[in-house]
């Protein structure tokens, strides 16, 4: 399974591990991990609570990967997204692209963070100090998706 | 014949709502997504949110869809703010 | 020390949690892991031997790290390079990079392994079936590296 | 007053050479990079490769360095194929 929607952390190394096992024909790994920062738009954050639509979320990250699969010449995916209640300095997320060579590993380990930011059906809350917030998405981030488009 | 959804809400609109889904019958000539947000948000009072909040998104059948995109009988139709994961 | 070339192995979450420590400020992290492959040039590989420049190896690791620095801004670089006999499927590279936000720390870890590999004064020799061979500079490598020039 | 040099060799053109390294004296008038490496291929034999290898590379004081590029007493100089690593 490459897609993976849960509460629990995971570990990078381990996950590397297990997209190479078995096999000698990969020569880069590109890795992003989203962590919780501890100031946001100024504000002290002292939790981040992540909701998502279940069955979509999987859907879509599911349908990203695919999308980068069909663009470069990549050879394993691994994506985990968690959900619940975070702290500071927590994991989010992470995306593992393995391929034979290091430009399309990095191009579709961009592509899917890109697209996910946009696509997949998560919603972040912060608790700061002032209360509760909903975070709003970036207009950056959509214009990180749009560079990919292709006519 | 009455088409009947099933239509949920994310986030802050989930919130605004007091509400994360609920089945909707549709009136005659609500078949898309844009008549559906119609519909939902011409009840007034905290239903307005649907036609207030900005840049809603939303899908239908779990993939993103737009307001011309055809909502049909037995759809599952969601409502949410900008996607905000990663 | 953000720069090591040594022998051992590394260990790539190892790596990314002691960059993190005592730190909340880090919302994105960017790994590029570079590793032995079973197949070169249509030639399967066995083994794989790294030589290096000591002392300039050390040198123009660091001041690739010191061009990412001041071109991006980014909050923690660590880069290790080994040397010596490997196997295919051994980690060859790593090279982590984080930031507040996921663009620049893809850009820097990006940017970083395109000099690294046109600019240290690193050299493999490969282990074949027909003996072993000394791998040849890749003209990709230099376009790769050439795309990050500023006028 | 006669310049003394370090010169180091790496990877195919040190098994070329025989050679990993050695101090080089240098004669007056080779005041550069290109200079140095024609008075070393200049012995004939093995030492021809450091004019015939294609793309060869060369550092002075370990920093990456042009033809041109000035080497005075003291100084270190390497010659080596382009850089594989990564």
């Amino acid at each position: 399974m490459s897609v993976s929607v849960q509460q629990a952390d995971f570990d990078i190394g381990a996950e590397i591990d297990a997209l190479m096992a078995g096999r000698g024909d990969i020569g880069a790994v590109a890795t992003f991990t989203g962590l919780v920062r501890d100031m946001n738009e100024g504000s002290g954050v002292t939790a981040m609570t992540l909701e998502h639509y279940p069955g979509m979320t999987e859907a879509a990250l599911a349908d990203i990967v695919e999308q980068a699969k069909a663009r470069w010449d990549i050879l394993a995916v691994r994506v985990i997204h968690r959900v619940g209640t975070l702290r500071p300095a927590d994991r989010i997320v992470l995306v593992v692209v393995a391929g034979a060579h290091r430009g399309e590993a990095f191009a579709a380990c961009e592509f899917i963070m890109d697209y996910l930011k946009t696509r997949a059906p998560f919603w972040k809350r912060e608790d700061t100090p002032a209360g509760s917030r909903w975070v709003d998405a970036r207009e950056s981030d959509d214009s990180a998706a749009a560079r990919w488009q292709q006519d | 014949m009455t088409m009947k959804i099933k239509v949920l809400y994310f986030a802050a609109l989930r919130e605004a709502l007091g509400s994360s889904g609920e089945t909707v019958e549709l009136p005659e000539g609500a078949t898309t997504l844009a008549g559906v947000r119609a519909v939902i948000a011409g009840r007034g009072g905290a239903w307005t949110a649907l036609a207030q909040m900005k840049n809603l998104r939303a899908a239908v059948n779990q993939r993103m869809a737009d307001p011309d995109d055809a909502v049909t009988d037995g759809d599952e139709v969601a409502f949410f703010p900008p996607v905000t994961g990663g």
